[in-house]
């Protein structure tokens, strides 16, 4: 039993997706199941746990990265199917608070205008106070390197810096600032629009950060029809509207 | 004073047959100050001795040392184990393995009961032969050693009552001499009330005041060790072969040059190896029946020092090589074992007048028990 | 009151930690009496490997696991060509990593138990012609009982729990290497999820104090019928 | 040899550990001598408890943590206002989620031998006079040391490898937080970053080696004097 | 053939006085089918045997029963415990606790040696009473309940050497009588060596054909039982209450009226009650001290069966109470213990003619051990 057997014999479609696509993806693959009469499963991890995992011959057939990096490693090592990478989806990055808080730091800071540099810097360390800043590790984790690189751009990355809550993952850093540990962080757009307790403060600028992209491909090892066909589905218009409920920016 | 009155069953558990079942029904009391537990193995000494320590608790009843309630299932009083001032030498040593052979010694050492003085350690290390042992981790010891550092453990702590279960019964003769003469001086210079639970009637003759005989779970007298060990209905449990009179005689005289002692009793005197005790002192001699000979006439140039006169009261032949001839001596009957032959050769008759002789030396010093 | 989707997580979940005790059962036994009852050199290093599943951070292990028992890695390939056994992105892949993450519990209980049965004992049974082996099975190893019990108990819990591991090792793959753990662990990663978190996690809760009642149950069967620390007649 | 993040690391990964296993070994003790010696009403319910933190994904427990510890939480709100202890983003909090994990692997230890220690010698110390509490620190816990031991080093070294709830209840702060499971998880993020993940590997497993050796001593130690398993006459 | 030459040292550890070291050396050699090893506690018996079973290492030395060498340090031979086909009753016990009684009894029985015939288990527990226990959880038993299943279990594995350590500590007199005659039948009916260690002089002249002394460590005499206990250099370590003569006599004849056999021995014929055994058997009397009288004239009129004559070869007069005399009989010397009083109004003389008085009864079967 070769792993490429294993993924097509049964007839199951595998893809591997970065762990922040869950609900988005598996309404995706719902609707694609109904309409082809296919089965798809989704193993949702850490992007480069699953690159890792591709390349000891996992038998997933399709991949979808939550950054480029990973897509590269795959792709330096021959593990892509030529021609089928693509950027599937964009996101944003958002400073978000706790809904709840109440105190004038907070109430003033949904006035920050990054452009004002100085008074942007005051706004955020006076918000902060004595808290932690609640972001993804920029070591480990792409949401944690986009928002570095957009915190290093708009000159406040060393203003945080010291104050930086690093999680293993958005959705960590969303919870701290959801209960009110943290009084700031910055997370995805998407995860700041499904978490009601928290509230967007500013988007970041775009032109800050590497732009943000899941990138998609087939594995060359478990190319199949129906692999490809889900891949097309995915960046299809049909598929827009999904992707947009859930926040992100269809490519 | 001890008061038990318990009962306790061990019932049979799922998968053991019911034979296995067993009730223990202990009812008795005395005020002795050695008071001797003796029956067969299983018979509920261990069982006993362990309610009175608070180890078991029964399932119904009362327990009282002088007075002072221990356990009362009517008032639902128990008191705790460490609060009963009991110690507690038990039948399987139970050294605490992890200490060494002082540690375990010294263990109940600081327990202090108003009043009371307690043995040295030094003195008692010594009459037991632990002292080069001191610093030795417990479970290197031989099985008497254990045996003695548990004597002495329990010793130490100061106990207003001693609960020993057969203590010396891996001990050997010397030794066991020795612990017995340390038993006595506890019992003696501190006053501490002892339970003694044991297999031999040597042991228990010379200690016992009062003895418990127990049989099959249930205790079916209680009383003088004198009186127990004179009861002829008693002789299944007391012992077929180690049958004999106990009686209790006043120390009327010493014999410097000789060391011998004369004792007086109802039925006359006797004389036995030295004891030193005060003139006037009751001291209790064992007179074994196969120890006793008989004779028709007044024997002349033989060693045996005692020759009393009485007259023959019953003889139990029941058959075999051995016939049990009970020879009244003034209110006192004192069984003699000689063979059939002897008997019909002497043509021994019921109320016959007999000389008892028995040899001076045949009171061993180590089975005789003064009481005062 | 399960949905088909919990049902095929709690059955699967059940299946990967049934497998990794039973599959580790043995080897843990046997590295336990070493441990225990003999002397040779390298122990202590020994000893310390056993422990490195619970020193380094499950991802490594998980790792580590990728690398020698994946299709590309010499373990792995072994196996497979050997025997037809696939750990990669299979249950039974999930299952050793479960297997190598309770693996030092199971060991450490286990001798622990069996350190404390008396030599005393195991030298009158070999005094009555038992051979070191009949000694061990009726000797040793049930009066070590009850250790050897929470030894599979605690590397069964452990399995119900372990996450790191298996995630990096069998990837999260719904049906195949999807536990309960790894199933929460989604749904973490979705807003709103907590309801359907808190359900699983109810679920993983009562299949523990299940696995715990029924261990505890098998302890004191063998412990009555065995009297261990005995009460003799003291008790 | 190693750098001076690594000794910060390393430091700090060792307080964490340290400040876990002190915490909560009288807690844990207390809890296997209930569990061990008692019976109360809902003991398998109280004992099912104690596993959880086994059972459920690390991730569960450092959002429970989160939820009771947190600044925002009741108990870290009574704690932070009553005694000024904060748990939030401090190694403290670290300490307490390593002390979490590792208890119920505690308590077991410490509880199988607890159980193997014989009632007749607690019996034969009281009969001496000895309370319950001086029965208990003279005899119980001496001859239960060996587990109580092998319950202490799981539990340390449980810390050392405890990622998943401290990541989730106080994140990931160089200097503050960063134990070596935490800064070795950074490193399988970047692709290349398998060397530095050796190095950081290697130096748990000397700290595993360390703690293990050091273990076993004690228990030696303690062994010798105690004559536990008491070769006694025979050996 | 049990050929014993060790040495074994247990060395002070740290933390130990260097008093509690102690080295066992054992030399000894004997054919007997039973051996008894006597000495004070903590001399080296358990060590002994424990290095015959193997339990325990020797430093040096060699160990061969039959000729089969157990152990040799110089050609590093070393067999394994459950090779040497040896059963031990343990000094305590050492019951399966998780086992029931039979499984414990049965747990050695399906040991087969060839051509070796076993005693049924029926008749074991039976006659150490103990079939009324079998389903029971073993812990549970009394102390001597435990004693007696440990007999059984060593009995039932058919071993080829039997070693018994204190076997009989903790029994009442009559299961004791009982398991002696159980020891015996288990010796002559399936012919094992038995090792066998007691404090007790009554067990060991009863069943042992040989003893080995041991004192401190070493064992300092090995011989018949018979010498051994006659040489009055060993008196100190043999038992000075316990002196007395060892003679092997044939029996001669049955008196089926009185039950009472007639034993033949150099220095005369003594009468004791009825042995079954054939006429011409060897059997071993033990007469002691204790039990012999002395006269200077023939007594008459006396229920005592047997007067000897001899002349008085010593008497040891320490001082005390009393004196031993010696009485050589035939070639046969009789130690008798009289008080110092009647040696001097007997006015004994060495050289001098006496009477020798001895009791029939006072040779109890239960210490009579026949050889053949
Ligand atoms: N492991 C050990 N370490 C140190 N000394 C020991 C060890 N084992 C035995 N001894 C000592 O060796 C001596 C002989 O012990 P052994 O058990 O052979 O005596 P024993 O003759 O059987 O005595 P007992 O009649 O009391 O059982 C004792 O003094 C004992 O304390
Ligand atoms: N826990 C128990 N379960 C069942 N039976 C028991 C239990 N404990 C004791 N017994 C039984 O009760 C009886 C009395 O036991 P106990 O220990 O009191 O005897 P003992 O008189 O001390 O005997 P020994 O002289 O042999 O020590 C024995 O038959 C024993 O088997
Ligand atoms: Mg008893
Ligand atoms: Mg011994």
């Amino acid at each position: 039993n070769t792993p490429s057997e294993s993924g097509s014999t049964r007839g199951v479609v595998l893809v591997f997706a970065a762990a922040s696509l869950k609900e988005a993806l598996d309404e995706q693959v719902a609707q694609f199941q109904t309409a082809h009469a296919q089965r798809v499963r989704v193993s949702y991890a850490g992007s480069n746990a699953l690159a890792k995992q591709i390349e000891s011959g996992a038998p997933a057939a399709v991949f979808v990265s939550a950054d480029e990096d990973w897509m590269d490693y795959l792709a330096s090592k021959r593990l892509t199917a030529d021609g089928t990478r693509r950027a599937l989806l964009g996101n944003e990055l958002v400073l978000i608070a706790p809904a709840a808080a109440k105190d004038a730091a907070s109430a003033t800071l949904s006035t920050i205008d990054f452009a004002n540099h100085e008074r942007a810097k005051s706004l955020i360390s006076a918000a902060l106070g004595t808290g932690r800043f609640a972001m993804a590790d920029p070591r480990a984790v792409p949401a944690g390197k986009y928002a570095q690189a957009a915190l290093r751009a708009l000159g406040l990355w060393d203003s945080v810096a010291t104050r930086v809550a690093n999680t293993d993952n958005v959705r960590s850093a969303l919870a701290f600032v959801a209960r009110g540990e943290a009084p700031l962080g910055i997370v995805y757009r998407t995860d700041a629009m499904a978490e009601p307790r928290v509230r967007i403060v500013a988007r970041i600028p775009t032109s800050t950060h590497p732009p943000i992209i899941y990138s998609a491909a087939i594995i060359s090892e478990n190319d199949t029809a129906t692999a490809r066909a889900l891949l097309t589905y995915l960046a299809s218009r049909a598929a827009e509207p999904v992707w947009r409920k859930h926040g992100f920016i269809a490519k | 004073m001890i008061d038990v009155d318990i009962e306790k069953s061990f019932p049979a558990r799922r998968g053991e047959a019911d034979a296995s079942s067993r009730r223990i029904v202990a009812k008795f009391k005395s005020d002795a100050r050695i008071i001797a537990l003796f029956g067969k193995s299983g018979s509920g000494k261990t069982t006993i001795v362990n309610a009175i320590a608070g180890l078991v608790t029964p399932d119904r009843g009362r327990i009282a040392i002088d007075h002072e309630v221990l356990f009362d299932s009517s008032g639902a009083l128990n008191r705790s184990v460490e609060s009963r001032g009991i110690g507690y030498v038990f039948q399987d040593g139970l050294l605490f393995p992890h200490l060494t052979v002082k540690q375990n010694l010294l263990y109940g050492a600081n327990r202090a009961f108003a009043g009371r003085s307690s043995v040295p350690v030094e003195q008692v290390t010594e009459l037991l032969g632990i002292d080069k042992l001191l610093s030795r981790a417990s479970p290197t010891l031989s099985g008497g050693e254990k045996q003695r550092v548990a004597i002495g453990r329990a010793l130490l702590s100061n106990p207003r009552v001693l609960l020993m279960d057969e203590p010396l019964a891996s001990l050997d003769a010397a030794r066991r001499a020795e612990t017995l003469r340390l038993i006595e001086r506890v019992r003696d210079e501190l006053g501490v009330r002892i339970i003694y639970v044991s297999h031999s009637i040597g042991e228990v003759t010379r200690l016992a005041d009062d003895v418990a005989i127990l049989n099959e779970g249930h205790v079916i007298a209680c009383d003088h060790t004198e009186t127990i060990f004179n009861r002829a209905d008693l002789r299944p449990f007391t012992g077929r072969y180690e049958g004999g009179a106990l009686i209790e005689a006043t120390a009327v005289a010493h014999d410097h040059e000789y060391f011998l002692t004369r004792f007086s009793f109802e039925g006359g005197d006797v004389v036995a190896p030295g004891l030193e005790v005060p003139l006037g002192s009751r001291v209790r001699l064992r007179i074994r029946a196969r120890d006793v000979t008989l004779a028709t006439e007044r024997p002349r140039g033989i060693s045996i020092r005692n020759i009393l006169t009485g007259s023959i009261v019953s003889m139990d032949d029941r058959g075999g090589a051995i016939v049990e001839v009970i020879v009244r001596i003034g209110s006192r009957d004192m069984p003699s074992r000689i063979s059939r032959q002897s008997r019909d050769e002497l043509q021994l008759t019921t109320g016959q007048q007999v000389y008892l002789l028995v040899k001076a030396i045949a009171f061993d010093k180590r089975s005789m028990g003064y009481t005062a | 009151m399960l949905t088909a989707e919990e049902i095929e997580i709690v059955s699967l979940s059940l299946r990967v930690a049934m497998a990794s005790v039973i599959l580790s059962a043995p080897l843990a036994l046997a590295c336990a009496y070493l441990l225990a009852r003999t002397d040779f050199f390298g122990k202590s290093v020994f000893d310390a490997l056993l422990h490195l599943p619970l020193v380094l951070p499950p991802v490594v292990i998980g790792y580590a696991l990728l690398l020698l028992f994946g299709t590309q890695g010499p373990m792995g390939r072994l196996l497979n060509d050997g025997f037809g056994i696939t750990f990669a992105f299979r249950w039974t892949g999930a299952a050793l990593a479960a297997a190598v993450m309770g693996f030092p519990l199971m060991v450490r209980a286990m001798r622990l138990s069996l350190e404390a049965v008396s030599p005393k004992l195991e030298m009158a049974a070999r005094t009555l012609g038992a051979s070191r082996i009949r000694v061990f099975l009726t000797i040793t190893l049930p009066l070590a009982l009850p250790g050897v019990v929470v030894g599979l108990l605690l590397a069964f819990a452990r399995s119900l729990g372990e996450f790191g591991a298996t995630i990096t090792f069998v990837s999260n793959i719904p049906g195949e290497t999807q536990t309960l753990p790894l199933a929460i662990y989604g749904l973490t990663q979705t807003p709103g999820g907590d309801a359907a978190i808190l359900r699983l996690c109810a679920i993983s809760v009562a299949l523990s104090l299940i696995s715990l009642i029924a261990s505890e149950w098998i302890a004191r069967r063998m412990q009555t019928r065995a009297q261990l620390s005995g009460g003799g007649a003291l008790a």
